[in-house]
């Protein structure tokens, strides 16, 4: 083969690869316009043009070409795309090239080849493992103006984007018998044992194509090429009903019971996802049992001046190669400790790539290596070493080799092929905990305890021979269908050679030349690690803390292994003993989008509507959150230009004529049985057994520990059927609440109870004109009359020519008023008949803040006072509490530090000037204190301005504030600066004896 | 505590500063020695302090502050290996009640002396920590809380949407499913690099002769005639004349080496970081209508959390639901953060206590002192925590601004439930 | 976590709400000598670091309340009942 | 007032006819909601489960459910939505008849609520059907293991949500809550546009 036919991919070879050159693609690097063809990847499109520097890395700014071919590259990340869509830190490796790509390279300024902060370079000496730490702390204050943001300028990467992402996200479930983890030749035969065996299988590969190192070596299954019996393999797997392939999907994270985390990248190879999909899939998959196919990553010597460009790991050398048909060089050196040397030299060789050298740690060369360097006419050092890669910011121009004797030579190349040997893909078996065990024999960490139902198989185990792989595989997918109860008949399992994998543990060139990196992300070598040693951090997770070893956006997938290593070998222990830092999810980079997938923006929670939702929206309702409900706040009139006008039109038209609220969002419980009444006296403070069925009564709920849980009114409908409200904001709560203390601590009662808040629309009618519009809604001849339908009478109804309905004489305004329910699919033809029935009398509609401007004038506290700090004596409702019964926190409500005097009690307060204006939230100070903490006496909890009155008025707990009323205190607001003086009363403002209410 | 001054640390030759680095780097850094020793433990100590997080603090604090020379620290894993090297960092004093409040504050300002103090430079940026509201009540929640503050004369300020939009220019103020109405700011609040605030307190009890044991897992109380005369551990057993616990997450596993049964549940919390980035978010941001809060790390990656995962756990990592849910709340909050990717999250054992609130006091066992109950918010506390706590195994009484911590309060009902949410751990 | 509730089958933590300790029970007596009782009840917990009985709600399944046994060092369910018993 | 009330469907001007979504050929799924349903919670009272199956299987020609299943009956089929626990559900009885019927018919053996107004029903049918609930349902609709008369109750982007399976098209009865149905739908209609859907016109 020849490299560079098309003069515009000089490093493309002629033939072969898995690409299709009839699709040319153009894309955009920097400033350099470029082609590459479908199959590509960004870096295998850089590769073939000939681009070299690709990014630079944290720290020293230094320049960096790709290192690898898959999502464990820790050098060539790029900014792709633009504006909104700007995605930082992507791995070139990764990045399918689709046409018209954009990518940038980030981290540098003002341009990749001239990067003024290389020259922290310079400084490296005196920038080591954790100097941060021994500087910069004088003068105190200028960490924050001075130091600090040079430093958070100079680190950080790549750029994220400054507006919202305009791409849509989705989450799914998905379930299985058999997941497998990866679709290289383990993951393939698991697929095909377990779907031959008629198990439900799902295959998963971050890839776009499945096979793995299949497509990236010159190497045969069975009588075909690898990579043509993963195609049909492909196949064969897309042909089963029950199986599901997922390319473009990496596994991230392993959760409890069989459940992983999966991202599918939907729309990543394209410009933009297409319409109506999803630029990514989150995918909560649920499995049975669990094959890992994840294959080996390989890792580098360390050596100086190991992270130049050129410098490139032997595996992805050969999957440029063979997969992409693309030269990453035109001379190069091949290093490594192990038998890969071998096919990389002849792979090398084969492409036309000259070799000059190949340098091997080990004494004793196999054949096969000789044979290939013979072969390929290079250089064969035994026992040899790269002591340095010399060259530029363009990348790798020699090789500086040393052999056993010491004796240097120095060899011109654009390439340096390096293998460590390989780390088995092992991070998903450490998501729940389980530590991996070093294996000398194969100087790597293998899996240790599993995760309930998962297998390893290949590389991922250890198992570094493709025939096998194939072999273990095809045992593990069969093994999992059978012990789901299929039958073991999944045929032959694939063949294929073993090829050499002999190694001899190589961790870093002691001798090196130059600046050895062991994290090449996070700039951390050979010598930060010796120098956190010197400063104490000898544990394996001090290490990695102290240097960020690991770190950073690969966590170290290429160089933890040889850190861990070069710590062994500084602090005199073996590896096994080092240890390795943990594993966490995800296992690559997952987008916070596809967490969040539909949850965003507006929807980011669902949204309630109530019953009366479109009709406020026609009248122009405003409209406010409270919860997940959406309720009118106020109804602006044509004129109005501030709310408070508004709100003060709501309530003296309701206080005046009449007025009319949705309150359909109060929890709505249904509460029914023999043992209902009996249910209700336990969870109660007070009394419900001896409600008369048509009547309704106020009800205080306590938690066990004695504060207040919730309040709300109940009416008894019948002999064995209560119906209780609760607020809007404690509804879920307060039903759990009931259910377990009736599942858990009185399963013995026969009652029975399920919410009914979205069954009935309800709405109040208040005002001294409520009982004119009330009947004019009613079907004839039901009496609303005083006598007959006294306060707190509650009752079905039929209303507007038959809809069945109930009606509550229920006030929260302290008004004359009703509630008044019916089915809610008339809920939006009620609120239009109340307004027609009403419009004689001049009814307004009034929302949520008249509501509390109305409540506030009569005292009733709601969730500012019913916060779960307060007890019923600090409402004023220690009476309720009854003596006669347990109940629900009854005991520890006698506690006396909840019934303390002393403790802060509801009052009202005026402001002394009647102009003044309240603010919720200011603290009670005695007069003429000075505003501090010790004379703190309480808080303000809620304020209105009261039409009634004509000033603003509020509720707040004070300490002793029953003994002192007329009192003038200071509501002190030094926040806002803002305090008030103002007289502590009765937190009852309108009519305390509540005649309006029993008219 | 008045009196903490910068102090050079007995050990001058090892100083921090500009110049040791310069002088040291011009000799290829080979002059460095470890910032604490690794001794074998003793057989006998006045005070054996078992966990390495407050522990570090409370064991500087005794031999600074009270004189103390002969401590020990005993941590089953290494260094900062606790909560304290696994939080989100954020420290600020924006309490609500009393009980609270000055001791929150006390430990702001120990924060603002601590790296003189320690001569670490534990990057302290004081950077602002803004909650926001959406809603009126919630205004009115925040007014009370920051008045509360001003009250103890601490820093406080209610913002408006404008000034918001005018700090955090990047948070969803036009299609945010709950809008943004404002925010509470203290400007002295921020964030602290965790794991510095571990190594400056270990390097600093270390040089005022603390014996720091790692590795070192406590497995047994020694109680003789109703008094903890020491410990058993995986290492021997070792001597003290007082036992102080500090061990969030293993709290009540500890306690009941004694017979003690605490007002404790164990919870997992996560966190979580991003990739590295440019510079993007300048304050700490807390979502008010969802569990989402986050800064940006010195080295570029948003650091964010949310809430517990709501069930009783030993495991130290979490669940999906709540990856999810603290995701959502990232993107309603700052929907540019669509296409940064999630790193890596982690999980920390949380010592849940009924109340949300912490525990500095003795306990029924004579010579046996407990400090736990931090809930999530234990980091902000360390050096205060670690003060009071000498404090009280000193001098056997509470700290002044730590009276309130005391185990009875359950009892008698006086609990300091900033969330109002009762004696239901992971509600808090 | 997956439970399997015993009406609704096996499920996702994301249906579940949890309370605690499932071995407290609700003292009978409202007498002043049961204080040490109560206090137990509502504030005192083991907080055992290995299988634990607790409470779980199934809230958006079957509504009902479940007694798990769970390790909460590994997560791994060890059984499900009916905290109300069998309907 | 003598007007009756007009019901109002939960999705009233939200849920527009036609066909949506990516292709305009054959839809992935169509939807539809079903204003036709008596939807009634019946709650066992203690110790009067057989009696209550017996009033059951005579009143209705019905079975009630020992799991969560749709068990059609004569007029009314019922759905297990937890220990002794049913939605009952009728196409025929609607508005608060099923209720009323009900109440009547199990007097002293169970409790009964209707909710019939608290829930909208949507129906999806279609050859993708699995594929847009597997965007939110965490729950297995494999047919193995979910075959016409399978139900559930279970949430969907934090929603609630019952549902069973009406035939093999495959076709699914969602119940969810009136309140939510807006936001339900919104969600729905997202995940179904991969495939194209068609709305039908509200059955009543
Ligand atoms: C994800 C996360 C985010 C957080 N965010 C914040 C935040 O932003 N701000 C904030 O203020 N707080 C935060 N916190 C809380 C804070 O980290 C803790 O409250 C605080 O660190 C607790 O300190 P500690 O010393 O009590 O516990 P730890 O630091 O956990 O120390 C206890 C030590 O005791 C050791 N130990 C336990 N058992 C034994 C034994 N038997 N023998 C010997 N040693 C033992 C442990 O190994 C551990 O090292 C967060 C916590 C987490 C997990
Ligand atoms: N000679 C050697 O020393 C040596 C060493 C290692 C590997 N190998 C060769 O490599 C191959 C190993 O086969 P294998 O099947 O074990 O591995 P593989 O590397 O061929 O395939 C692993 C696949 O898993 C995918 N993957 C990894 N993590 C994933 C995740 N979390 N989610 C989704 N997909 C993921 C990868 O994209 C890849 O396609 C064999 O051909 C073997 O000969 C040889
Ligand atoms: C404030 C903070 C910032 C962190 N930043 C990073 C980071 O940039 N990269 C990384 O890999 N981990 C980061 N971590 C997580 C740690 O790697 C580690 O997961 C965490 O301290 C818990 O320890 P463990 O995972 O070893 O149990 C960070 C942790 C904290 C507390
Ligand atoms: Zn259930």
């Amino acid at each position: 083969m020849t490299i560079g036919t098309p003069t515009d991919q000089p490093s493309r070879l002629a033939f072969g690869g898995l690409i299709d050159r009839r699709l040319p693609l153009r894309f955009r690097f920097d400033d350099l316009e470029l082609t590459g063809y479908a199959g590509d990847t960004l870096a295998s499109a850089l590769i073939a043009n000939d681009v070299k520097l690709v990014g630079r890395s944290f720290k020293y700014h230094r320049p960096r070409g790709i290192l690898t071919a898959g999502s464990e590259e820790p050098n060539a990340l790029v900014e792709l795309r633009a504006g909104p869509r700007r995605e930082p830190n992507t791995r070139a490796t990764t990045i399918e090239l689709y046409d018209g790509l954009a990518a940038d390279s980030q981290n540098r300024w003002p341009s990749l080849r001239h990067d003024l902060l290389a020259v922290n370079q310079l400084a490296a000496p005196f920038l080591g493992a954790g100097f941060y730490y021994k500087t910069f702390m004088w003068p105190a204050a200028f960490w924050e103006k001075v130091y600090e943001p040079a430093i958070r300028r100079a680190a950080g990467l790549g750029r994220a984007a400054t507006a919202a992402d305009p791409d849509p996200y989705e989450k799914a479930f998905a379930f299985c018998d058999v997941l497998v983890i990866g679709g290289g030749p383990a993951g393939l035969a698991a697929a095909l044992a377990a779907g031959r065996a008629g198990a439900r299988v799902i295959l998963c590969d971050e890839d776009f194509l499945a096979g793995g190192r299949l497509n990236a070596e010159r190497r045969g299954v069975g009588d075909k090429p690898a990579y043509a019996w993963a195609a049909e393999a492909v196949a064969e797997l897309a042909a089963m009903p029950d199986v599901t392939l997922m390319p473009r999907t990496t596994v991230y994270g392993v959760y409890d019971g069989g459940t992983y985390a999966a991202i599918e990248r939907v729309g990543d190879h394209l410009p933009v996802p297409a319409p109506h999909t999803p630029r990514q899939r989150n995918w909560k998959i649920v499995a049975k049992r669990t094959v890992l196919a994840a294959g080996a990553i390989e890792r580098p010597i360390v050596f100086g001046g190991n992270d130049r460009p050129g410098v490139m790991l032997a595996g992805a050398v050969r999957t440029y190669l063979n997969r992409f048909a693309a030269a990453p060089g035109r001379r190069a050196v091949v290093f490594a400790n192990n038998d890969e040397a071998a096919a990389t030299t002849a792979d090398l060789a084969a492409a036309g790539v000259v070799v000059a050298a190949v340098v091997d740690t080990r004494r004793d060369v196999p054949a096969a290596t000789r044979e290939a360097a013979k072969a390929a006419g290079a250089l064969l050092v035994a026992e040899g070493r790269i002591v340095e890669a010399k060259g530029g910011r363009r990348g790798v121009r020699s090789a500086l080799i040393r052999n056993r004797d010491g004796r240097d030579m120095h060899l011109a190349c654009d390439l340096i092929a390096v293998s460590g040997g390989w780390s088995p893909t092992i991070q998903l078996t450490s998501h729940l905990g389980a530590k991996p065990m070093w294996d000398e024999a194969r100087a790597a960490q293998l899996p240790g305890a599993l995760p309930p139902g998962m297998a390893v198989a290949g590389a991922a185990a250890g198992d570094f021979g493709l025939g096998s792989c194939l072999a273990e595989g095809h045992a593990a997918g069969a093994d999992a269908a059978e012990a789901l109860g299929h039958d073991r008949s999944s045929g032959a399992a694939p063949v294929a050679d073993d090829e050499p994998a002999g190694l001899a543990p190589y961790w870093h060139v002691k001798d090196s030349a130059g600046k050895a990196f062991v994290d090449f992300q996070n700039d951390v070598s050979v010598s930060d690690v010796a120098l956190a040693v010197r400063d104490g951090f000898r544990i394996a997770e001090h290490l990695k803390r102290y240097t960020t070893l690991g770190m950073a956006t690969d966590q170290g997938k290429t160089g933890n292994t040889a850190g861990m290593a070069v710590l062994a070998e500084a602090t005199a222990r073996p590896v096994a003993e080092v240890g390795m830092t943990t594993f966490r999810p995800p296992y690559v980079p997952v987008a916070i989008g596809a967490f969040a997938g539909h949850h965003r923006g507006k929807a980011f929670r669902p949204t309630r509507l109530a019953p009366s939702h479109a009709w406020a929206a026609e009248r122009g309702a405003v409209f406010v959150e409270t919860g997940n409900w959406l309720r009118a706040q106020w109804y602006p009139e044509a004129g109005e230009t501030d709310w408070l006008e508004s709100v003060t039109r709501e309530v003296k038209g309701t206080r005046e004529r009449v007025g009319v609220c949705d309150v359909s969002t109060l929890g709505k419980i249904d509460v029914q049985g023999p043992d209902a009444g009996t249910f209700l006296d336990r969870v109660y403070a007070n009394t419900f057994s001896t409600l008369p069925v048509g009547k309704a009564r106020y009800g205080l709920m306590l938690r066990e520990d004695g504060f207040v849980l919730d309040d709300g009114t109940t009416a008894r409908l019948g002999e064995e059927h209560y119906f209780m409200t609760t607020t809007t904001a404690n509804a879920v709560k307060v039903m759990q609440h009931l259910e377990y203390c009736h599942q858990v601590i009185w399963p013995d009662l026969d009652v029975q109870m399920v919410s009914v808040t979205e069954q009935w629309a309800q709405y109040a009618i208040a005002g001294p004109k409520a009982r004119a519009v009330v009947a004019a809604l009613l079907d004839p001849s039901q009496d609303v009359s005083n006598e007959a339908f006294p306060y707190l009478a509650a009752g079905p109804v039929t209303v507007c020519g038959g809809v069945a309905g109930r009606l509550y004489r229920l006030s929260f305004s302290g008004e004359l008023a009703y509630e008044i329910g019916v089915p809610a699919r008339y809920g939006d033809a009620l609120i239009r008949a109340i307004m027609t029935a009403g419009a004689p009398h001049g009814i307004v509609p009034y929302g949520t803040e008249a509501l509390g401007v109305m409540r506030i004038e009569k005292g009733h506290p709601a969730g500012n006072e019913l916060n779960g700090q307060t007890t019923a004596h600090d409402l004023g409702f220690g009476k309720l509490l009854s003596k006669k019964k347990d109940f629900i926190g009854r005991f520890m409500a006698a506690r006396p530090a909840l019934t303390d005097p002393g403790r802060t009690t509801l009052v009202g307060v005026k402001p002394v000037e009647p102009g003044a204006r309240l603010r919720g939230g200011a603290h009670f100070v005695p007069r003429d204190a000075t505003v501090s903490s010790e004379n703190d006496q309480g808080y303000l909890t809620s304020v209105a301005f009261s039409p009634e009155l004509g000033h603003w008025i509020g509720l707040g707990f004070l300490a002793n504030g029953p003994e002192r009323y007329g009192e003038v205190i200071r509501a002190a607001d030094p926040l806002r600066s803002a305090d008030v003086m103002v007289e502590v009363c009765a937190p009852c403002f309108i009519d305390p004896e509540g005649a309006r209410l029993r008219v | 505590m008045s009196n903490i001054t910068p102090q050079t640390s007995q050990n001058d030759a090892m100083r921090y500063s500009a110049l040791s680095i310069l002088a040291n780097g011009l000799r290829g850094n080979r002059g460095w020695t470890p910032a604490w020793r690794e001794p074998e433990p003793k057989a006998e100590y006045d005070v054996v302090v078992v966990g390495a997080g407050h522990g570090l603090a409370t064991a500087y604090y005794l031999a600074k502050e009270y004189g103390l020379r002969n401590i020990a620290v005993i941590e089953r894993s290494y260094l900062g290996s606790g909560n304290i090297g696994r939080n989100t960092t954020i420290v600020r004093s924006n309490y609500l009640l009393p009980g609270n409040v000055p001791f929150y504050e006390l430990s702001m300002k120990l924060w603002e002396g601590l790296e003189q103090d320690l001569n670490y430079n534990a990057m302290v940026s004081q950077r602002g920590v803004i909650n926001l509201f959406h809603s009126d009540p919630q205004r009115d929640a925040y007014a009370r809380r920051g008045n509360a503050m001003r009250l103890h004369g601490i820093d406080a300020e209610l913002l408006d949407v404008e000034a918001m939009r005018a700090m955090a220019p990047m948070l969803d103020f036009d299609n945010a499913r709950f809008p943004i109405k404002g925010g509470l700011l203290q400007r002295r609040g921020g964030t602290v690099r965790h794991d510095a605030v571990v190594w400056g307190y270990g390097r600093a009890a270390d040089a005022r002769g603390v014996d720091i044991v790692q590795n070192c897992e406590v497995t047994g109380i020694t109680v003789e005639a109703g008094r903890a005369v020491g410990v058993e551990t995986n290492r021997g057993p070792i001597r003290a004349k007082k036992v102080a616990l500090a061990v969030a997450g293993n709290s009540s596993q500890v306690a009941a080496m004694a017979g003690l049964r605490l007002p404790i549940e164990t919870h997992v919390l996560q966190a979580f970081v991003t990739e590295g980035i440019k510079p993007f978010l300048d304050h700490v941001v807390t979502f008010g209508a969802g569990h989402f809060y986050v800064s940006q790390s010195d080295k570029g990656g948003l650091v964010f959390g949310g809430d517990l995962d709501g069930y009783n756990s030993y495991a130290q990592r979490g669940n999906l639901p709540v990856v999810e849910d603290v995701c959502e709340g990232g993107m309603a909050l700052m929907p540019a953060i669509g296409r940064l990717r999630l790193l890596r999250s982690w999980g920390g054992l949380m010592d849940m206590s009924m109340d949300g609130s912490p525990i500095i006091d003795r306990t029924p066992v004579q010579g046996l002192y407990l400090n736990a109950g931090w809930c999530y918010g234990g980091f902000k506390a360390t050096p205060a925590s670690g003060l009071c706590f000498a404090h009280l195994i000193a001098r056997d009484e509470p700290h002044p601004v730590a009276t309130a911590y005391r185990l009875d309060r359950f009892a008698s009902g006086r609990v300091i439930d900033e969330k109002g949410m009762g004696a239901q751990p992971n509600l808090h | 976590m997956r439970i399997r509730c015993p009406y609704c089958g096996e499920r996702g933590l994301e249906e579940f709400t949890y309370r605690g300790d499932a071995t407290v029970t609700r003292p009978e007596t409202l007498d002043q000598t049961a204080e040490a009782a109560w206090v137990d009840y509502v504030y005192l917990r083991d907080n055992p670091a290995g299988p634990h009985r607790e409470h779980w709600y199934h809230g958006a399944g079957c509504h009902a309340w479940l007694v798990v046994t769970r390790d909460v060092r590994t997560h791994e369910i060890l059984g499900v009942e009916l905290a109300g018993g069998p309907a | 007032m003598s007007e009756t009330l007009t019901a109002r469907p939960a999705l009233a001007g939200i849920a527009l006819p036609g066909r949506h979504g990516t292709g305009n050929g054959a839809p992935g799924v169509t939807l539809r909601e079903r204003t036709d349903l008596g939807v009634v919670a019946v709650m066992a009272r203690k110790g009067q489960g057989e009696a209550l199956r017996m009033a059951v299987a005579s009143a209705y020609r019905a079975t009630l459910p020992d799991t969560a299943r749709y068990l059609a009956g004569q007029t009314v089929g019922f759905v297990g939505t937890g220990p002794g626990q049913w939605l009952a559900v009728s196409a025929s009885l609607g508005g608060g008849a099923l209720a009323v019927d009900l109440t009547a018919k199990l007097a002293g053996l169970a409790s009964v609520s209707d909710q019939g107004d608290g829930r909208a029903v949507i129906r999806i049918a279609g050859p993708r059907a699995r594929d847009v609930l597997a965007k939110g349902l965490p729950i297995d609709l494999h047919p193995s293991v979910f075959a016409p008369g399978s139900a559930a109750t279970s949430i969907i982007s934090l929603m609630g949500v019952t549902l069973w399976q009406v035939d093999e098209t495959p076709a699914y009865d969602l119940v969810v809550f009136r309140s939510l149905a807006v936001s339900f739908w919104s969600w729905l209609t997202d995940s179904a546009a991969e495939y194209g859907y068609e709305v039908v016109p509200a059955t009543n």
